[in-house]
């Protein structure tokens, strides 16, 4: 298997950067977010870029693509200085870039939008749409997934376009490749075959720039560790001489105790959230089960296992035909959000910048989104009660921002998913649905996260998560479902089943080798 | 055509297609429609929407179902040319009504009214009301219309005649009363006041200049309108405007049915047809109302007879004022 | 410079902090008040009527029914659609209330209440296609600005209403403190929406839909309920304005109004507002409608011809608008 | 840039699916077609004028024109933009090309050339507002429509041009095959512009800027580039069509096309396209055109007032698209 048949790389001595960041200062308005970074890559490594939230790793990494102009500092490739803001350029360059916040053209096919700017050409200078389509579906058959190269973008679920995302960059014969936060979405599965790409383009020269928010990942790709402070590059080690907890320190400025904090049982009650034979769209098997106050259940299961759907089911957001969702023993109105709400339901939807946020409005404004009734007198808005609630959720949450009245859209990743599970906290939740709650958050913010989620399990809440981060459903949850096409194929009580032995069993059930017969 | 004969008895189908159904033609189908019924004729009524290329298309259609005439209102003047020569060459005949068709070639005859009179005769009522000195205003229809055109030319006709007469301001106003309101009181601010009357190409406009005076508390500006529609009519009544013309739509849009029907059967006519707007002011507009108005069905149950008797005696104007005429 | 919001951050310095924003972002630094502004200075300087009261009072009344429409249009444009049947709207309100006008002279308001109703009818109609039926805003009220436009003339049987009795036009001329009751109503409306977008969360609503209508849904907002009001209010509006319309001349026509929905969308764009929803401001749509009216006033009182009015208006507009981008990219 | 060419993938499977697909959701699924074809069968039942040769020949000439600007206007739809001046200029654009061909009696074709021009330039100052100067497409175009038919009666000094020669006419008015050229002009720009958007990368770049302007520009598409091309062709595309019209009636006035943008427009999104860019196509925009000027044609020929067929036409439109609206989401 080659992705890459007819380019020809030039010899290159391994020593000599391919890319060259030097001293590149970025401000927006008055808020600093690089202030002199100077980092060069070699080819044939791969360089971990690791941070808190709001560190300017995604900044960096658009500067260098072209598409954000450095405030001061400039991008060399070899020997040419880079024109600011041009992406063209970088592209010509060699740089391809897997950007955080996915950018797929959704009436496009999935074969439209891995050939973008590339197409394939036949006789007269017509498209060869017939050459596409088979190569599109080589290339995605090489990522094990069985998916119609010529189905619309806006079809596939998030982690199909991230693979996507993948695919398009690696396949373009690039030298740079800068891949922000690449497996955010996608379950192990895929990111071990993201680590066998990340191999073969190491052994073909290409310079590479990962972003992650995983300890895992970080061993095992990175040759080097580079960490960002507060817009100041303040570690840059090869990745034998530095331990995790050094990474941590060095993010976040101070010591990390653990990461998990302690989970008190489940109360021993009647269930608080009671899901009886639903069907998760597309898929027609009944699902049931129920969940107690302060009980954590997991939702494990690979990519495509129907999670988010479920999910989404039981807060009313996907039609459900059938079935009963029960809280604190009252039935709610099927196919209503807003009813789910009423019956103190709350979500965090898997992806923020679909389902979660409005991007042009501010902080407060997102933040009491859910709660409007809570907020107003007979529609009048009670700006200074939600002002203050904000600020004290989003206090407890860490958020970064330079004032709540700044747009969501200007906070980074990590802040914003932040924004997406606060707002619910202003107010009473007796059921929070979380649909991989930390992607893209940092070690620091994230065990604030499990902390704020024991905290609310302990407080009587019942919590349903769907993760795809293995260490997250074994540290936090009291139980863990294992879904495949749509069922659930097993239930897995962690209290009573060591770590190791769960984790076996998930993955098995997972991948089908105990299908059930039908 | 293909329906010609039926029963023995051809039964006349005519085509019209009009600019746009505006009071006037609405006005002016009500006549048509009276005229057809009592003298038996299909009627294959099209409205182009002010639009030249539709007008185009709705011609192609009638010659395609082979009309025995086609009466066209023109959306331009200048216009339709290799339409109207198909027409020729299938043998139909084409009168043009109400508006001109600069190229007669193609056309059999028209009946039109006398749009550069109108101008002239609206522009005359206020210089006689002025004694020939006074500072006015001109409030156009939508520029590049014939109407507008040849109205404002007859306005002009006069104002060269009376050197005193001093145009303070002209511009267009759509044949729309609230867009004229506004214009109007905008002159009077740039004008400091001064103006001494308002010569407007239609009813509509010279109505919406009386609501801006008034709005301005100038009810001493004389205001001037034409085509003698109700509310019009009814301002000279109570004097709020100076005087109109009247154009009135039945007996000039019968008459262009009329004058088809007697291409259509092969009888003599003219090569053109005139319809001069009676000026109505304060003397003669109770007669006007009560044929406009307040007696429209008894005017349009005698149409047919008054139309055939003008075409005849070929002043079709005749009886659009005076009831008895007919 | 990125702060953590420390615990007890105190309230007031992040309330001053976003009036300061706001002023900065609404007012001061919005060239296109400024526009507006130096085109206001241009005319008082070229004519010495401009600057009049009397003149002032001219204009206000002249924009009184678009301020109406721009004002529906802001909220439905916020929401990612778009009204283009609002011309026609006032058309048939407007012959719908002088029908009723002229057949009841013993109570003219009932004209008034007919137009409005009448105006919201159409409104919900588009309500209920576009958010019942999902169709796309532009053609359902495509759809709805040629139905409209035809029901005009069916009403008034092809011509316009003549023959309205006088009284019907004591609504638009009746003066109050100096200006006349449509300029009254406006201002009413005016301060109404901006509020309502402002400080009620019906306003936080209409932008949440607009700016992410998926995320809007996921938080309990009835999408369909705010969709539907946004068009029924523009249709209010619309019959609102065909009424003083009417009112101010005394008579209905099925042309009034025609091609209004035009200059009533260009003020909110003029304003800022995105077609695609989320962004825009009802003090962004009054300046964006003051440049508008103000140069229609302006280029009038300076005798222009009326067709190079049309061309110094267009180029005058792009300019501007031209203007307030490259500023606001520069801030940015 | 690499080539990619599998080796040994069955290639005529994988066309064969693909050619299915695209019957179903180019054609046969597309229930718009189906409105067109009932609406056509119905007329036929209706009119014995109908459907005859001479009828159907006289909907395709009334249709050339608005093809011409509609293929435009899907082109730049389809980047999310809009074009809302194509209606003035084709009033300008044959408004100079009458004059320039009554100037010139022996060489009329220079009238078309002029005509053709003058609509690219205007359409080259829409690219230049939209794509240089970030205006949005709605105000940009929307000043354009203002100037252009403000220039349109500047150049006629207010009135129509009259005194053109007959022979200008021969450009509309010559048979060739028993079809008018204008009606074979318009196969030869659609089935050029279907090419050209379905199997040339200018398709793709144009799909790409309009879906996802980021992403178009990640690719390094040249992003300016693309939108100031639409807009050209479509102000090329309109000057064609002020030419051909003025040719067709031997007269320009500046009313010519006023308001043929919305026509153009409806056809586009009644055609299945967004108005948010990145989805539609020339097949579309050709259905929705069809649905249009059959209407047109039939209602008339049925004798239909002009106001009964607006409120028709207006509620048959928003029928269709409700049906089709429907039917894809059920299909999803
Ligand atoms: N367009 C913008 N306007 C203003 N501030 C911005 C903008 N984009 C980013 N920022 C700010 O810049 C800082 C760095 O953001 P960036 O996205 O680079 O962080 P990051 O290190 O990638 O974080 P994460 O891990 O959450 O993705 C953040 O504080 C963010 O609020
Ligand atoms: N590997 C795959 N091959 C083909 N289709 C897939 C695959 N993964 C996902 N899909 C498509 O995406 C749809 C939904 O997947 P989605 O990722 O939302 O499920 P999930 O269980 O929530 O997974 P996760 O939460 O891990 O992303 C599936 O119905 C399927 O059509
Ligand atoms: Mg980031
Ligand atoms: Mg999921």
């Amino acid at each position: 298997m080659q992705l890459h048949s007819t380019q020809e790389y030039p010899d290159r001595s391994p020593d000599a950067p391919v890319v060259e960041c030097r001293d590149v200062h970025k401000a927006f308005g008055h808020v600093s977010v690089l202030k002199g970074v100077d980092l060069a890559l070699r080819s044939g490594t791969v360089t971990a870029l690791v941070g808190e939230n709001g560190a300017g790793k995604s900044t960096l990494m658009k500067i260098i693509a072209g598409q954000e102009a450095p405030s001061a500092g400039e991008i060399r490739v070899g020997e040419k200085t880079l024109r600011a803001a041009s992406v063209r350029e970088a592209r010509e360059a060699g740089i391809a870039i897997v950007p955080q916040e996915l950018a797929p053209i959704p009436d496009m096919t999935i074969y439209e939008n891995l050939f973008l700017g590339r197409e394939l050409k036949g006789a007269l200078g017509l498209l060869d749409r017939s050459a596409m389509i088979a190569e599109a579906g080589r290339l995605l058959r090489e990522f094990e997934l069985v998916v119609d190269p010529r189905r619309p973008m806006r079809e596939l679920s998030l982690a199909v376009q991230q693979i996507v995302e993948i695919i398009k960059s690696t396949s373009t014969g690039c030298d740079v490749l800068l891949l922000d936060e690449p497996t955010s979405a996608i379950s192990e599965v895929e990111v071990a075959r993201l680590y066998r790409i990340i191999d073969r383009l190491r052994e073909r020269g290409v310079a590479m720039i990962y972003t992650t928010h995983k300890m895992e990942e970080i061993r095992a790709v990175a040759d080097r560790v580079v960490v960002l402070r507060d817009g100041n590059l303040i570690e840059d080690r090869p990745a034998g001489e530095i331990t995790d907890d050094q990474i941590v320190t060095a993010m976040i400025g101070r010591d990390l105790d653990e990461i998990f904090p302690e989970i008190p049982p489940p109360r021993d009650e009647a269930p608080r959230l009671l899901v009886a034979d639903i069907e998760v769209e597309g898929f027609g098997t009944p699902v049931s089960f129920s969940v107690r106050p302060g009980e954590i259940v997991a939702l494990a299961g690979l990519v495509g296992a129907g999670r988010t759907e479920l999910i989404e089911t039981i807060m009313g957001i996907r039609r459900r035909r059938r079935g009963s969702v029960t809280v604190s023993g009252r039935a709610v109105r099927r196919n209503d959000p807003a009813a789910a709400i009423g019956a103190h339901m709350a979500i965090v939807p898997e992806d923020r910048q679909v389902a979660g946020l409005v991007p042009r409005l501010s902080i407060l404004e997102n933040g009491i989104l859910p709660r409007l009734s809570r907020f107003s007198v007979g529609g009048w808005k009670r700006t200074a009660l939600a002002r203050s609630r904000v600020t004290d959720v989003m206090n407890d949450m860490r958020l970064r921002s330079a004032s709540l009245d700044q747009p969501v859209a200007a906070l980074s990743g990590g802040n914003q998913q932040k924004v997406v599970l606060g707002r619910w906290l202003t107010d009473r939740v007796d059921v929070l649905l979380l649909d991989e709650p930390t992607r893209g958050v940092d070690v620091g913010a994230r065990s604030q996260i499990y902390r704020i989620i024991a905290d609310l399990a302990s407080s009587g809440m019942a919590i349903v998560m769907a993760s795809s981060d293995l260490p997250e459903v074994l540290g936090l949850a009291h139980r863990v479902l294992v879904m495949r096409r749509g069922r659930i194929e097993r239930d897995i009580s962690l209290a009573t089943t060591t770590a190791t032995a769960a984790q076996e069993e998930i993955f098995s059930h997972a991948a089908g080798f105990h299908a059930s017969p039908r | 055509g293909p329906d010609a004969a039926e029963g023995g008895e051809h039964r006349l189908r005519i085509g019209v297609t009009v600019y746009f159904m505006s009071p006037f033609i609405t006005q002016g189908k009500e006549g048509m429609e009276a005229y057809a019924k009592a003298r038996d004729i299909d009627l294959l009524w099209n409205s182009a929407e002010q639009d030249v290329s539709t007008q185009a298309s709705q011609i192609d259609q009638m010659i395609n179902q082979h009309v025995d005439a086609i009466i066209v209102a023109p959306v331009q003047a200048d216009s339709l040319g290799p339409q109207l020569a198909r027409a020729k060459k299938e043998g139909i005949p084409v009168i043009a009504v109400n508006a001109t068709l600069k190229d007669t070639s193609n056309i059999t005859t028209s009946v039109l009214p006398d749009d550069v009179k109108a101008g002239e005769q609206a522009m005359q009522i206020m210089v006689d009301k002025l004694n020939g000195k006074g500072r006015i205003a001109i409030l156009q229809g939508a520029l590049g219309s014939s109407f507008e055109i040849d109205r404002t030319k007859g306005m002009h006709n006069i104002l060269a005649k009376n050197p005193d007469i001093e145009v303070v301001a002209e511009g267009a106003a759509d044949w729309k009363p609230e867009v004229a309101g506004n214009k109007v009181k905008t002159w009077l601010q740039s004008a400091g006041g001064k103006i001494d009357g308002i010569v407007a190409q239609n009813d509509d406009m010279a109505l919406g200049a009386t609501k801006g005076l008034a709005e301005a508390g100038r009810k001493d500006i004389l205001v001037v309108g034409i085509d003698g529609i109700e509310d019009g009519l009814k301002a000279v009544q109570n004097g709020s405007m100076l005087g109109t013309n009247l154009q009135h739509g039945v007996v000039e849009m019968a008459a262009g049915l009329a004058v088809a029907r007697l291409v259509a059967t092969g009888k003599p006519y003219q090569k053109a047809y005139t319809y001069n707007m009676p000026i109505i002011t304060e003397g003669n507009v109770d007669a006007a109302y009560q044929n406009v108005v307040t007696g429209k069905d008894a005017f349009l149950a005698k149409l047919p007879g008054l139309v055939d008797a003008n075409v005849t005696s070929g002043d079709i104007s005749a009886g659009s004022l005076n009831d008895q005429a007919g | 410079m990125t702060q953590l919001i420390a615990a007890g951050t105190d309230v007031t310095v992040s309330k001053r902090l976003a009036i300061a924003a706001k002023v900065k972002n609404g007012m001061i630094a919005n060239s296109m008040s400024l526009a507006v502004l130096c085109v206001l200075v241009y005319f008082s300087f070229a004519s010495p009527h401009f600057a009049t009261a009397g003149n002032l009072a001219t204009i206000l009344v002249a924009a009184a029914p678009f301020a109406l429409i721009a004002c529906g249009q802001t909220l439905v444009i916020l929401t990612g659609g778009i009204d283009l049947s609002v011309g026609s709207v006032i058309a048939l309100a407007a012959m719908s209330g002088a029908i009723v006008a002229k057949a009841n002279p013993e109570a003219l308001w009932l004209g008034i209440a007919v137009a409005v109703a009448a105006g919201l009818v159409c409104g919900a109609i588009n309500g209920i296609l576009v958010a019942g039926l999902n169709l796309p805003a532009f053609v359902a009220t495509l759809a709805m600005l040629t139905t409209a436009s035809g029901l005009a003339y069916v009403v008034g049987g092809g011509a316009p209403i003549n023959g309205i009795p006088a009284g019907f036009g004591a609504f638009a001329n009746t003066t109050l403190f100096g200006l006349e009751l449509p300029v009254w109503l406006m201002f009413l409306v005016l301060v109404v929406f901006a509020l309502l977008m402002r400080r009620t969360t019906y306003g936080t609503r209409v932008y949440a839909v607009g700016g992410n209508i998926t995320a809007a849904r996921i938080a309990g907002i009835k999408v369909r309920g705010v969709l539907y009001s946004v068009y029924a209010v523009s249709g209010a509006l619309a019959g609102l304005a065909g009424g003083l319309l009417s009112s101010r001349v005394v008579t209905a026509a099925p042309t009034l109004g025609a091609g209004y929905e035009l200059d009533a969308i260009a003020a909110v764009v003029i304003g800022g507002a995105s077609l695609m929803g989320g962004r825009g401001t009802i003090w962004g749509t009054l300046i964006g409608l003051l440049l508008i009216q103000t140069l229609n006033n302006g280029l009038d009182l300076l005798l222009v011809p009326s067709y190079w009015q049309s061309v110094i208006k267009g180029a005058l507009i792009a300019a501007a608008v031209a203007v307030d981008v490259f500023v606001a990219r520069r801030k940015s």
